[in-house]
């Protein structure tokens, strides 16, 4: 066994262990902490197999990303830091051999299948190909993704919105507050937002 | 022994004080961040020694004791300053003089206390949970079901509305009357929901009976000065200029002894604290009656250099605003950064009467 | 570390995944589980373009495919939830299937 | 390639456990844990009515839903980076279309206020 | 691209980040005294470190009712060891770097990253609400000071064509970044502020939350979250001389001199700046983040890529 088996075994074994404390801590923030260590893990050893690039920016990409998890999840889980333990499971008898089929089934493929047999290069310069086909072949698929993110933007601002152009997202559906200070009004806001503009151009 | 060499080179260090004030000698308390000797904390978690000063109002008793016993130990308390009236607290050293006799008693009880920890002072309240929650509820923690019971002695918040739709947790808290950033005498009762202040209530000390440093209108143009100072000492240290905050408040103590080179000094402050970017920075927070915090630093430090070099007696403004009602009308709705902010800028009755130039 | 042992420990993540995503009841609790499958996806991808594809460039967009997907997984999906949360103050998965009957 | 990795690895964990040590021996040095009148959270004098754990109101989360979409488009940056001296400008003229079709996406969030704390 | 022996890189960045921390807790007291117009002599100064610690040790490290202790110890632990492995990837010298790896700035914005989880849970953990308060707002901040890092260094490996910071300080040999690219360097510090929470960033352990992320950190707590700062600063400090400031290259001195020069300096920069610059507001940051501060990111990689076309 070379110190890179060693490695691997090591940041798998971590993968799979952080993986499935996910779903059994009771504290949300612990859960998406957990979940972060198992990407960050995978990240790990996509690094050992030389996908130095893709492996470090999963670790960048998922760190930020899971900490906006963590801020949703203890936004809107009850007892989000799990101080009273709790079960929130449904199902969990259907749920446990879907897993396990899945496993099982993937791993048979996984043994089974014949894989061509091409190993990466290790001097291979595999991030500027990366660039370049960015940039050449897979041009659409680059742009595309932009238009894609953009598209997610747009709807993510108007479903999250509390309002917006298209009308109050409370309306009929909550009490208004019951604290006459703290009630906020979409049309003070269409004037506040009128002020940050200003304040934006005049500054600069 | 490395323990006495340990315990002599902590004893070097500035003694970390957190200081409980009451409304007469809060102002000498600012004071001294200008001396190098000690640190004022900002919490009592990172203090050595627990200074109290002035007159505590008797209804304050628990809060003192609550704040004594954050003091990671071995802690050390000294009195500076006390009428005798107020809850009593047992003391390492009693002062009645000088600010550079106050320090060095806190330097000595310090040290005092890392020769023999022996001589530190034990909590002052029991040693009792708030609530009995140990082997309590199915798990044992004092919790039931989802949200239930007392988990670990407190409950869980509950949801209230909010003016963004979402009906998240508050937090309902009292702030002070021992809260580092808030002004002296004040507490306040609020209802955050993330850190939105959705609703306040005032509490506001009666301005108790004063025999010395007292609040009032300064009748000369020095000791006008030297009170603007404590303020501008204070507001410095809460916006995070500690150091700026520690040059007012040596200002402070050179006004104090009549140091003529004073008004010069004043001068070359304000300006410091104008590149700073503090009054650009408070610039929409907190309006009253069209002034802002950023305008209300702006006539202070004015207020300061007209005292120094003019030798202008300020004229006293009518405190804005003018009840509690109002005062809370202003903190809502607002983001707990911008309420410090806020309500450090502003002249409260009671607290400190206002000092702002003709 | 051949590709069948990488495949496998991708294979497991997965199923952890599919687990953690059929029982948990919350809609949060349920994107963590697509999450993880997702991790298990990427590494099967990075493990076939190691040792099965050659090293091809192509293999590694498709990682970062998997990748904005699942970014754009979670914004829709919390922006939901802000919006669900919003009109019914429920995070249930259960919650939101009541919604459509 | 991987020794630098390790070396990196082994930097970092150094560090990490070096510093927990430091902070569990004093805790354990301490002895005594702390009474229950010094567990309460600072507050100036008074006690917390609740936990502070709750379900926290994060007032700028449409920003953070804005950011993990915008943040996506570093993975196509790096790369491009690498290759863009030998690309010249067909990197510039794609990424500056990229980056504009994203900035369409800020300035329409900047627009409906997303950035101002709900 | 030279690698060294892991032994020796381990003893080169504990050392880097414990002389790099004294010197900061030494520059903050000089620079803290200059501006409070105190009188300090060198050896108080220089004393100054070794008396905090020796206070921190002699105090009790305080627990909150019902803390998430694990999460409480590793915050200041995950953020010292982010410090070491974001000075890792710096090299500091030609062919002196522990982990100068191909994707160095990638590396280099994981451990940035990570250090908000640090933040964060430093402020979650132990269950109370001024801390709670404090990283809330603090991820507020972070999250808009995240793109401007990635856009600046991004900018900065263009001309190199490489991601690695050694090729970076290879692409300066001529003409530093700082006057290449302008507008990398001040907004790198400004990323800096954030990561390091002073100065006008500092929304973490603020004052007007009574000590906010570290209201209830006392002793020895309280003293690793300092250093681990401390640490994170010298980091920031060597990433900025290598990446903007030409890092070795310099007349004369020996290059690891330079370096150290360089990062002595911007590390003064940073921590001078904690005592003069006000804290602005993290509602108003945020908005000025992505509508005045993105744009300048976009300009400075416009003018990176116009200067390499």
């Amino acid at each position: 066994m070379t110190g890179v088996d060693v490695a691997f075994w090591v940041f798998a074994l971590a993968a799979v262990w952080s993986g499935y404390r996910v779903f059994r801590t009771d504290s949300m923030v612990r859960a998406s902490f957990l979940l972060l260590a198992s990407f960050l893990n995978v990240g790990a050893i996509l690094v050992l197999l030389l996908a130095e690039y893709l492996g470090t920016a999963l670790l960048f990409m998922m760190t930020v990303e899971m900490v906006v998890m963590a801020l949703f999840m203890v936004m809107f889980m009850m007892n989000p830091a799990g101080l009273n333990p709790m079960e929130m499971v449904h199902q969990p008898r259907l749920a446990a051999v879907a897993g396990v089929v899945t496993t099982a089934g993937l791993g048979l493929v996984a043994v089974v299948v014949d894989f061509p047999d091409a190993p990466v290069d290790p001097a291979a310069e595999t991030i500027r190909a990366l660039g370049t086909e960015l940039l050449g072949g897979s041009m659409l698929v680059f742009e595309s993704a932009g238009v894609t993110l953009l598209a997610t933007m747009v709807c993510a601002v108007i479903l999250s919105a509390a309002r917006g152009r298209y009308g109050d997202g409370t309306a009929g559906s909550v009490a208004p507050p019951l604290e006459p200070g703290g009630d906020h009004r979409p049309e003070d806001d269409l004037v506040g937002d009128g002020g940050g503009g200003h304040h934006h151009h005049g500054g600069h | 022994m490395a323990v006495s060499w340990l315990a002599r080179l902590a004893a070097d260090a500035p003694t970390p004080v957190f200081a409980v004030a009451g409304v007469d000698a809060w102002g000498a308390v600012q004071e001294l961040r200008g001396d190098p000797r000690i640190r004022l904390a900002a919490t009592p978690r990172h203090a050595a020694v627990l200074l109290v000063a002035g007159t505590i109002l008797a209804g304050h008793g628990e809060a003192l004791r609550r704040v004594h016993d954050q003091l990671p130990r071995p802690r050390a308390v000294v009195v500076w300053r006390a009428p005798g009236t107020g809850p009593a607290i047992p003391a390492l050293a009693v002062v009645d003089g000088s600010a550079d006799e106050v320090v060095s008693a806190v330097g000595r009880a310090h040290a005092s206390i890392l020769a023999d920890p022996t001589r530190a002072q034990a909590d002052l309240l029991p040693d009792e949970e708030p609530t009995e929650w140990r082997g309590v509820g199915p798990f044992g923690q004092g919790g039931e079901g989802m949200m239930g019971g007392t988990p670990y002695g407190r409950p869980m918040a509950m949801t209230g509305d909010d003016r963004d739709g979402l009906a998240l947790d508050q937090l309902h808290l009292t702030l002070g009357p021992f809260l580092d950033p808030l002004p002296p005498g004040l507490t306040l009762d609020v209802t955050l929901q993330g850190e939105v202040l959705q609703d306040v209530a005032v509490d506001r000390a009666a301005p108790p009976v004063v025999d010395h440093a007292a609040p009032g209108d300064p009748a000369t143009p020095a000791a006008a000065a030297r009170r603007g100072l404590h303020w501008l000492a204070h507001a410095l240290h809460v916006e995070g200029l500690d150091a700026l905050a520690g040059r007012a408040a040596h200002l402070a103590s050179q006004v104090a002894v009549g140091d003529v080179a004073a008004d010069r000094s004043a001068d070359r402050l304000a300006r410091l604290v104008t590149a700073t970017g503090v009054l650009r920075s408070l610039r929409g927070v907190g309006a009253v009656d069209g002034a802002d915090a950023s305008d209300r630093w702006r006539q202070r430090l004015a207020a300061i250099v007209a005292a120094l070099r003019d030798g202008v007696v300020p004229r006293a403004l009518e405190p804005a605003p003018s009840d509690d009602a109002a005062l809370a009308g202003l903190l809502v709705g607002v983001t707990l950064t911008d309420a410090v902010s806020t309500l450090v800028s502003l002249e409260l009755p009671g607290v400190l009467r206002p000092a702002v130039a003709a | 570390m051949v590709l069948e042992t990488v495949l496998l420990v991708a294979a497991v993540l997965l199923g952890i995944g599919v687990w953690g995503a059929l029982s948990q009841q919350s809609f949060v609790m349920l994107m963590m589980g697509i999450e993880l499958m997702v991790n298990g996806a990427i590494l099967a991808a990075g493990g076939l373009w190691a040792y099965a594809g050659g090293g091809a460039p192509k293999g590694q967009v498709l990682v970062i495919i998997a990748m904005a997907v699942m970014a754009i997984e979670m914004a829709i999906g919390f922006a939901l939830v802000v919006a669900v949360y919003r009109a019914r103050q429920a995070d249930m998965t259960e919650g939101i299937a009541s919604m459509k009957g | 390639m991987l020794s630098a990795f390790l070396a990196g690895l082994t930097v970092t964990a150094a560090a990490t456990l070096a510093t927990a040590a430091c902070v569990v021996l004093a805790r354990r040095a301490a002895g005594a844990m702390s009474t229950a009148p010094q567990r309460v959270p600072v507050l100036g004098g008074s006690q917390p009515e609740t936990h502070a754990w709750s379900r926290f109101h994060v007032r700028y989360y449409p920003m953070t839903l804005l950011f993990i979409a915008f943040e996506m488009e570093m993975m196509f940056m790096y790369p491009w980076a690498v290759v863009y001296v030998e690309e010249g400008l067909k990197a510039l003229v794609e990424m500056g279309m990229f980056l504009a079709i994203l900035s369409v996406g800020v300035v329409y969030a900047w627009r409906e206020g997303a950035f101002r704390w709900q | 691209m030279t690698t060294l022996p892991p032994v020796v890189a381990v003893a080169l960045v504990v050392a880097v980040l414990t002389v790099g921390v004294y010197g900061v807790a030494v520059v903050d007291r000089l620079v803290s005294a200059v501006v409070a117009g105190w009188m300090v002599s060198a050896g108080e100064a220089l004393a100054a470190p070794l008396r905090a610690v020796a206070v921190a040790v002699t105090r009790q490290p305080v627990t909150t009712e019902a803390p998430d202790r694990i999460l409480w110890v590793l915050a200041p632990a995950a953020y010292a060891g982010l410090a070491a492995a974001a000075l890792a990837v710096v090299p500091l010298a030609p062919g002196v770097a522990v982990t100068d790896v191909r994707t160095g700035i990638v590396v280099f914005g994981a451990a940035e990253a990570l250090a908000i989880v640090a933040i964060f849970l430093h402020g979650w953990a132990p269950n109370a609400p001024l801390p709670l308060i404090a990283g809330y707002r603090f991820v507020g901040v972070a999250l808009s000071y995240e793109l401007l890092s990635m856009f600046v260094l991004i900018a900065a490996a263009i001309p190199a064509e490489s991601m690695s910071i050694g090729a970076i300080v290879e692409s300066q040999a001529g003409l530093w970044n700082v006057i290449r690219q302008p507008l990398g360097l001040p907004l790198f510090l400004i990323v800096a502020a954030g990561v390091t929470f002073l100065g006008p960033l500092d929304v973490v352990d603020s004052t007007d939350l009574a000590g906010g992320g570290a209201a209830e950190d006392s002793g020895m707590q309280h003293l690793a979250w300092s250093a681990a700062r401390a640490a994170m600063l010298i980091a920031f400090s060597a990433a900025s001389a290598a990446v903007f400031l030409g890092g070795w290259h310099g007349p004369v001195l020996p290059a690891a001199v330079w370096m150290a020069l360089k990062t002595a300096g911007v590390a003064t920069v940073l921590v001078g700046a904690r005592h003069v610059i006000a804290r602005v507001s993290p509602e108003r940051f945020v908005r000025w983040a992505w509508t005045v501060l993105l744009p300048l990111a976009f300009l400075d990689l416009v003018i990176a890529g116009m200067a390499s076309l």
